[in-house]
């Protein structure tokens, strides 16, 4: 079947919701998971820009003889950045915790110490 | 009037994403990739790995795998400074 | 939450937790070999101590799970995997000295589709296991000391 | 000796990390050997800089490649070129000018901090964070490879908001911490989206690979938008720099030099991709234009913000800001009259990369002494604080040094890279000129209200000051020796490191790409 660029326009619209969380949503928690939607979508992409049609996973143990494999270096791009996501988002949620205990809120326009 | 200004950069970067997107070769038909299927053929035969994503992200790319290593450790590092024991004069 | 869930909760995680703990090992262990490696199953371990921390709670645990024994575990793992980027220097930095070798995981493999022999792909296991170390370690104290920090919350 | 120069790139990269990994398990042994641990490693990586930038240098700039994970690393084509397929390290009289930089700031940094941080918590994690950061900024410049350089530039990302929150006890440097986390964040997923892009059109991630098989399509346009934009964020380029003020305000005080550093690094990613791997594929001089307009708003902002603030660090910091304008102003300069002018262009672009190394010695010095006036006063706040040339006779010469050269003024180091911009930039067009002179006049003025409510003034009241301790002296007075050194002998210095470095950028593109593909 072919689907033309499909895909990858829905991986452009999680990365263009993730932008808009982060452009226009207060709650900082909510940024967070802007910046993860923003990879989330990233990621999304970068895996299926290896893929083959009807390919099968670049993996030979009990693989079916004769076809063919899809691109294996997306998939070792995408694992490494996941990973660098999930560092992001442990580093951003703590953050968020201390703000919390220092300001008692999590709304960005009430912190507003670091201003000009 | 900040709004305005942010909702401008937001379409034009919405157009942009998607642009890209729809004028990207079609999914499902990517690029004849040279390194890739160099990794295919001889992963088995240089590296002895059947699985050639580990072959590529622990050998033909370690380094990007010792970096990536790495931001976790300093996530770790980075969150436990954060929690970390304070000095009675410094609260 | 601090004193961990009920009762039927705590009897489930106490059985799942070995099976997952083997299943992530699994996961390391034959990395080379089938989908996954160090990384996937460094989180599906760290996920276990995820269960452990949600169903008895951070009290409950108390002295079993120690955020800077895991810590310093991590900083084992990650200078294993250094040393191992080390080892064969000789030629270049991460240059896979064992594969092909016929020693220690030297075995070479059949081109083609195979049913896989563990004992062979060089540094990729030592590595896969450097690296699960590193991350179930460093996951499990990210969560523990995050847990942690938020019951002081609660609790102040 | 020659097999350390050899493997000198990666090491570079591979110290710093080794002693990044064991400093918590060392500090357990106790502060002391902790602090010997962590400044041998720092000496080690700047002698290993020195090492390459003295063997690339008397190579005349030439690229050396170093491969990762031995052989083969390339594979032939059938047009006779080979395609890497391995991850190579290429390393060009660009790439070692910035790796001396790099070890300038961060040695001087690190003997700082160590009797800056004598009574606080966590010196482990921050020793360990600090190297961190030293490694992904120097893998941000050895790197010859395009995702590579994505992950170098998110260990730096994530090591530098650890730094930068480090103080958990004040809630603007958790607020600032959050917010330089998010638009570091957005700026790598820029550059991973434009590395993806890039390899779904050309099936490849090396630069000089991709450099090679360029042509200036939609989607490497697209891509080139993209990588000009996250990192032009990172950098701390105007529309974007947001975050710059707070990062370098609220990180310790021997961070925020580490952390001008990495902006730097950022820079010369944006140098890297604009000069070798688009160069002549794009109009040079639109491009040249777009980081002129860039350069100019950044100068402007940076310097009239500078104007209002009466937080010192705060202050440095949006000097700091303004003097990536005039890199940029220099690097843009130049590429918008490469093509037309050789020439011309080639002395904007020395004008714009001496700036770099003069402008992170004398940013560097000038945070230092931040740091040490205001652990001596107790206040981060110009208003409250005064008097201190009374009893820190050594630290107010020192901050004058700094900040006459900041301002460009002669004979300090400032002044010798300005002069240059000034000039070529006044050939291009005189309006750019006068833009930067006056700017500079007025980063002067700033300056000179800063020195006056710090140091002038009747004795403080408190006795809690004096001259700060000889472990902060020594750092500060190297930086001001670099300082001396580079503003009265330039043109040494222009011939030796800067030049090769200037052509490396535009006119070493093709032995970038040959070094690599051969043909």
């Amino acid at each position: 079947m072919n689907v033309g660029n499909l895909p990858f326009i829905v991986s452009a619209l999680l990365v263009v919701l993730g932008i808009y969380t982060l452009l226009f949503k207060r709650n900082l928690i909510k940024l967070v998971i802007g910046v993860s939607l923003i990879e989330t979508g990233v990621n999304l992409f970068l895996v299926m820009l290896g893929y083959r049609s009807e390919g099968i996973a670049p993996i030979y143990t009990f693989a079916p003889a004769g076809e063919r494999m899809v691109l294996p270096t997306p998939q070792a791009l995408t694992l490494t950045s996941i990973v660098i996501g999930l560092a992001t988002t442990a580093l951003l949620l703590s953050f968020a915790v201390f703000i919390w205990r220092h300001y008692g809120t999590l709304d960005v326009h009430k912190i507003k110490e670091l201003k000009g | 009037m900040r709004k305005a200004a942010l909702f401008v950069a937001f379409l034009f970067v919405s157009a942009f994403l998607l642009l890209a997107a729809s004028s990207i070769r079609p999914f499902g038909a990517p690029i004849v990739s040279t390194m890739d299927d160099y990794f295919i053929a001889n992963a088995q035969r240089e590296i002895a790995a059947n699985n050639v994503v580990t072959a590529i992200v622990f050998d033909y790319r370690g380094f990007d795998t010792l970096g990536e290593a790495t931001v976790l450790f300093a996530a770790v590092v980075g969150v436990l400074t954060l929690f970390r024991k304070l000095r009675e004069d410094e609260r | 939450m601090n004193g961990g869930m009920s009762v039927i909760v705590r009897t489930v995680s106490r059985f799942v937790y070995g099976l997952i703990l083997v299943f992530g090992f699994y996961v390391i262990m034959h990395g080379h070999l089938t989908p996954g490696g160090g990384f996937q199953g460094g989180a599906v371990v760290a996920s276990a101590f995820a269960l452990l921390l949600v169903a008895f709670g951070a009290a409950g645990l108390k002295g079993r799970l120690n955020a800077h024994l895991l810590q310093s575990l991590e900083e084992v793992g990650a200078l294993a995997f250094l040393a191992l980027g080390f080892l064969g220097i000789g030629t270049a930095f991460f240059y896979n000295l064992l594969a092909n070798s016929g020693s220690l995981f030297g075995a070479s493999v059949p081109i083609g589709p195979n049913s896989g022999i563990l004992d062979s792909a060089g540094t990729l296991p030592l590595m896969n296991w450097a690296v699960g170390l590193k991350v179930m370690t460093g996951i499990a104290s990210i969560v523990i000391v995050m847990l942690i920090g938020a019951r002081k919350e609660e609790t102040e | 000796m020659s097999a350390l120069s050899v493997h000198a790139p990666v090491l570079l990269i591979a110290i710093p990390l080794l002693g990044a990994f064991a400093v918590p398990l060392i500090g357990k042994l106790g502060r002391g050997v902790r602090d010997v641990f962590v400044g041998l490693i720092a000496a080690f990586t700047a002698a290993l800089a020195g090492l390459l930038a003295a063997d690339v240098f008397g190579r005349g700039g030439a690229a050396s490649v170093y491969v990762l994970g031995g052989k083969p690393f390339n594979i032939p084509l059938p047009s006779g070129m080979t395609a890497p397929i391995r991850i190579l390290l290429e390393v060009d009289g660009m790439s070692a000018f910035m790796g001396l930089i790099t070890a300038l700031v961060t040695i001087t940094a690190i003997a700082f901090s160590f009797s800056y941080w004598k009574k606080r918590s966590g010196g482990n994690m921050y020793y360990s964070l600090l190297l961190l950061l030293t490694a992904g900024i120097f893998g941000m410049e050895m790197t010859g490879d395009m995702f590579n350089f994505f992950v170098f530039l998110e260990v730096t990302s994530i090591a530098a908001c650890g730094l930068i929150g480090f103080r958990v006890w004040l809630g603007r440097s958790q607020e600032a911490g959050f917010k330089v986390m998010t638009l570091y964040t957005v700026s790598g997923l820029f550059v991973l989206l434009a590395v993806g892009l890039l390899y779904g059109e050309h099936g490849g991630l090396n630069i000089a690979y991709l450099a090679h098989g360029l042509t200036g399509g939609l989607i490497d346009k697209i891509a080139l938008g993209l990588l000009l934009t996250g990192l032009a964020m990172k950098a701390g380029a105007v529309p974007m720099h947001m975050w710059a003020p707070d990062a370098y305000g609220e990180a310790p005080a021997p961070t925020s030099a580490v952390l001008v550093a990495n902006s730097q690094a950022s820079l010369y990613g944006l140098f890297r991709v604009l000069f070798t791997l688009f160069g002549i594929t794009v109009s040079a001089a639109t491009t040249g234009w777009i980081l002129i307009g860039f350069a100019l708003l950044t100068i402007f902002v940076g310097v009239t913000m500078a104007l209002v603030q009466n937080d010192i660090k705060r202050l440095i910091a949006y000097g700091a800001v303004s003097q990536i304008g005039y890199m940029l102003l220099g690097v843009g300069v130049g590429l918008a009259t490469i093509v037309a002018k050789p020439a011309y262009g080639l002395v904007a672009m020395q004008g714009g990369i001496f700036h770099m190394i003069n402008d992170a010695a004398c940013i560097g010095l000038l945070f230092l002494v931040a740091g040490a006036i205001s652990r001596a006063a107790g206040t981060r706040d110009l208003n409250k604080m005064g008097g201190l040339a009374h009893t820190m006779k050594y630290t107010s010469v020192f901050f004058v040094i700094g900040a006459f050269a900041l301002a460009g003024v002669p004979p300090f180091n400032g002044f010798a890279s300005k002069f240059l911009i000034y000039e070529a930039s006044f050939k291009l067009s005189p309006f750019l000129a006068i833009i930067a002179i006056l700017s500079s006049i007025l980063l002067l003025a700033v300056f000179v209200k800063a020195f006056q409510g710090a140091f002038l003034g009747p004795r403080p009241a408190s006795p809690g000051g004096g001259e700060a301790p000889l472990g902060m002296l020594i750092p500060m007075a190297v930086l001001t020796l670099v300082v001396i050194a580079f503003g009265l002998f330039p043109g040494f210095f222009v011939e030796r490191i800067v030049t090769p470095a200037a052509r490396a950028l535009w006119f070493g593109r093709d032995a970038y790409i040959s070094a690599i593909l051969g043909g």
